[in-house]
């Protein structure tokens, strides 16, 4: 009865929130600020010729530095909740050689797309977010395959996981030691920082996603059934 | 190339439902996956392919691993459940 | 001057991250004096010069995302530079018993603090979008840093709770984009309409932003979570985090949405309130854990900001200003008393060893300064003078008589005399009844922070002229009418 | 109507069904599923609706970026959390 209750319950939420959403699509007036128009004035200036890394990394470039730092949060709570036996065998499955040669092509397939991507991202659809996802999935990959990558939460990692943070808000912070506002780059240097935050980030934020995976509690790769007595 | 985006939105409205409707949770996190392709080829329609290329790697490749990963150690959770009531009772 | 509020905190996290325990431990007191430091300078500042926009990167808004300080934000910056401090000094002692949890606390305090200053200064929709997340999810790695079963449980559901509010109050950012073609709050507060595209879009955001605030019949994760938590994390979850939530809320309703919202919606947000009020308070009525009790009392006084929203629109300006004064009163008010009732609890649970009210005899001769906090602080909550709470509850009162709406009159008289019910409670157990088993020692800083908390609840009574004279710096004060 | 607003539709009905699963499903997982979909929803809202009036619009395009990054954030977090959660003898579907 109560099932049927919270159904009837939530269909109508639902419903509610579709009325909402069409009229709100359907009826909105008409824009009266250009950003559109405004970004691509000012793309000569942002030293970026993709404009959305150019929106990403210079014109909000205060909102990219709480994301990297939303990871951050994510991955410190990550490790603050691994189990201490996460350290242990994930030896077992390295005996696949089905997986192991699979990983010893793909891998370096996978890291070269991600240097491709990284770089391309400064004129073309790319960056550090897409790059950083292909380095953790290249992790996950050899993870999977009985590498040892980033299992030990020594000072090490942390400083890995942080460093594309580091390097970002130095840069941001560098600039008020020159009189000009926080997060702003010195003119000229514009493309040339952003490229260096960029790649770095991809680092960090491949490590990251990587760790998030490795420091999962509850095993994170079938082991043979070696934690069940 | 109307038509096409009408069946694509159609598809992901179906692979939605799919992964809501689904009694077994692998399902639904392989239909979950399929979602995130399917938007992937939504954001090239939308000229968006930063977030296609995004979509494709973060949305349906991470979060699909961490998901059926997840899934792998609810199971083996749930097995050691099930034999530690029987050998209790 | 004003990003580095934003710089401290984060450039803390990081070395809280990566020093060595001990050394890290050093940076906190460090950290904590420039972080209190920074807060009262860009007071004596924005009290100087005026509120101040600051663009970052040199981009102005809408290109960029600018910083707003005005008189509102530096008293909410001040403000929990004080309350994060003090909870701080409290926490490193409270956690040598938790040497694990210490290890990850720290960045995660930090990235707290930070996600908590950017919001009060953030001049940018998407922008609170992303400090909401970062406050969330800092939030909920705190309660479930025990990793024991209920607070993991705990902690799923603010997470849960937290992303699904946070996600409908990014579908409202949505659609204003569609609508505005910009994120400046300040270009936004002078375009929105009264059109449904606008008004969906305030639902759905109020709706993201009353779960994340908790109030009520949204609260159901609240009280399990600040219940749960250890003492410093509950402290700073009830005085200052879902705050920032309503923040939002009052930002959108009295600012950028002030055309837009009709005064029935407002009178429907001031029921959920006196909803809050009862409910929460004959919950903490009837909990057995002191820290429940304590929780629940959060869920109350929560409601007593919604009734900012009846109380300020549709009003004449003297009343909507009172309301507005009021609540600004309770909600620093509440957050002094709540921290350091959420202190003095902790440290009675650490001396006492459970905490369990009925058996709570015998702690007023063997931990008298945490008592004496906790009593302090509740003076404040009940709204008995001398205290910042009085004030508050008394401004309050004064508006809903000024707008002759006196069914919130009536709400507030009620809720005050819920208050005092539930808290004798306490005192009646812990006065009257002698010990029945031991009672550990506690360290004085942990006795002594809560007071120092409890004594700024009460001296806000004698110095509400103070926040007041700031609240004059800001610029959106409630639009008297609002549209029918 | 351009295939902009078709989309935006699309990540209305979307919305929607999303809200629907996340209020009735009892898993966690499945409820994490809804959170992840409802975003998606919300991001095709984002870049849908502006685009429609102006064209291709490079500032929804990288909030979506900055919302997809936070999406993964908050549910491997999540997943962190409840596989804790479980571990420690928890029901993952109440």
């Amino acid at each position: 009865m109560s099932r049927s209750l919270r159904i009837a319950a939530a269909g109508i939420v639902a419903f509610g929130t579709l009325y909402a959403l069409i009229l709100a699509v359907l009826n909105a007036p008409q824009m009266q600020v250009n950003l559109p128009q405004q970004v691509a004035l000012n793309l000569e200036q942002s030293g970026i010729d993709h404009p959305i890394t150019a929106v990403l990394l210079n014109f909000r470039s205060y909102d990219t530095l709480l994301e990297v730092a939303v990871l951050l949060v994510a991955v410190v709570t990550g490790l603050a909740l691994r189990e201490r036996d996460a350290l242990t065998a994930h030896t077992e499955q390295a005996r696949d050689p089905m997986l192991h040669a699979l990983t010893r092509r793909l891998l370096p397939l996978l890291l070269i797309t991600s240097v491709y991507i990284l770089w391309s991202g400064s004129y073309a659809p790319g960056g550090a977010f897409q790059a950083g996802a292909l380095v953790a999935a290249a992790g996950v990959i050899a993870r999977l395959a009985g590498y040892d990558i980033a299992s030990r939460a020594d000072v090490l990692l942390r400083l890995g996981l942080a460093l594309g943070f580091i390097l970002f808000l130095t840069v941001a912070v560098s600039a008020m030691f020159g009189g000009r506002p926080f997060l702003n780059y010195p003119e000229g240097w514009a493309g040339s920082l952003i490229f260096l935050i960029e790649a770095v980030l991809t680092f960090s934020i491949g490590l990251t996603l990587i760790s998030l995976f490795v420091h999962a509690p509850g095993d994170s790769s079938p082991r043979g059934g070696d934690d069940d007595d | 190339m109307i038509v096409f985006d009408i069946l694509l939105g159609i598809g992901l409205i179906l692979a939605a439902s799919g992964v809501f409707l689904s009694a077994q949770l692998f399902r639904s996190v392989v239909l979950f996956v399929v979602f995130g392709l399917l938007l992937a080829i939504t954001w090239t329609r939308l000229q968006a392919p930063d977030l296609a290329l995004a979509e494709a790697a973060i949305g349906a490749g991470l979060t699909g691993v961490l998901f059926l990963d997840t899934l792998g150690t609810l199971r083996k959770a749930k097995h050691k459940r099930h034999r530690k009531k029987e050998t209790h009772s | 001057m004003t990003p580095i509020l934003l710089i401290i905190p984060l450039a803390f996290a990081i070395l809280t991250l990566l020093l060595p325990r001990n050394w890290a431990r050093a940076t906190i007191i460090p950290g904590l004096v420039l972080q209190v430091g920074a807060a009262v300078l860009l007071c004596i500042q924005i009290y100087h010069d005026g509120p101040q926009d600051y663009a970052l990167g040199d981009w102005q808004a809408p290109l960029g995302i600018s910083l707003i300080a005005d008189g509102f934000s530096v008293t909410l910056l001040a403000l929990t530079s004080l309350v994060a401090a003090l909870c701080a000094v409290y926490a490193q002692y409270f956690l040598t018993r938790y040497p694990r949890e210490q290890r990850y606390f720290w960045p995660l305090f930090w990235f707290l603090l930070a996600a908590l200053n950017g919001i009060w200064l953030a001049g940018d929709l998407f922008n609170l979008y992303v400090g909401l997340e970062l406050l969330g999810l800092s939030a909920v790695g705190m309660v479930a840093l025990t990793a024991e079963k209920t607070t993991l449980k705990a902690a799923l559901d603010y997470l849960y709770a937290a992303l699904f509010g946070s996600l409908a109050y990014l579908a409202g950012v949505a659609l204003l984009y569609g609508a505005y073609g910009t994120l400046s709050i300040v270009q936004l507060s002078e375009m929105a309409a009264a059109n449904p595209t606008t008004q969906v879009a305030l639902g759905l955001m109020t709706v993201g932003l009353l779960l994340k605030t908790a109030i009520f019949p949204l609260h159901y994760w609240l009280p399990p979570a600040h219940g749960g938590a250890l003492a410093p994390v509950s402290a700073l979850l009830s005085a200052l985090v879902v705050k920032a939530s309503f923040y939002i809320l009052a930002l959108l309703w009295l600012d950028v949405g002030a055309l837009a919202v009709t005064v029935n919606a407002a009178q429907a947000m001031g029921f959920l309130g006196a909803g809050a009020i009862f409910w929460g308070s004959w919950q903490a009525f009837q909990t057995r854990q002191i820290k429940m009790l304590v929780a629940y009392s959060t869920v109350a006084q929560l409601g007593y900001l919604m009734l900012l929203f009846p109380l300020a629109i549709g009003v004449s300006e003297a009343a909507a200003h009172l309301a507005w004064q009021g609540t600004v009163l309770h909600l620093l008010a509440h957050a002094f008393a709540k921290a350091a009732m959420f202190l003095a609890v902790g440290t009675l649970v650490l001396a006492l060893g459970h905490g369990r009210i009925n058996d709570f005899g015998g702690v007023s001769q063997r931990n008298p300064v945490a008592l004496f906090a906790f009593g302090l602080s509740a003076v404040s909550l009940m709204g008995l003078p001398p205290s910042g709470g009085f004030n508050a509850k008394w401004l309050l009162l004064q508006s809903a008589i000024a707008s002759g709406q006196w069914h919130w009159f009536v709400v507030m008289v009620i809720g005050g005399l819920l208050t005092a019910a539930y808290v004798f409670r306490v005192f009646r157990v812990s006065f009257v009844q002698t010990a029945k088993h031991d009672i550990q020692e506690t360290h004085p800083a942990l006795q002594f922070s809560a007071l120092a908390l409890a004594l700024m609840a009460i001296g806000l009574g004698f110095a509400s002229e103070i926040p007041m004279s700031f609240m004059n710096l800001t610029d959106f004060t409630p639009s008297p009418g609002g549209s029918p | 109507m351009t295939i902009d607003l078709w989309y935006a539709i699309v990540g209305s009905i979307i919305v929607a069904l999303s809200v629907f699963a996340f209020l009735t499903s009892r898993h966690l997982m499945k409820k994490l599923l809804a959170f992840n979909i409802m975003g998606s929803g919300v991001f095709l809202i984002m870049v849908g609706l502006p685009q429609h009036q102006h064209g291709v619009d490079p500032v929804p395009q990288a909030l979506v970026l900055t919302g997809i990054v936070v999406a993964v954030s908050a549910t491997a977090l999540a997943l962190v959390i409840l596989r804790r959660y479980v571990r420690a003898g928890g029901n993952p579907a109440p």
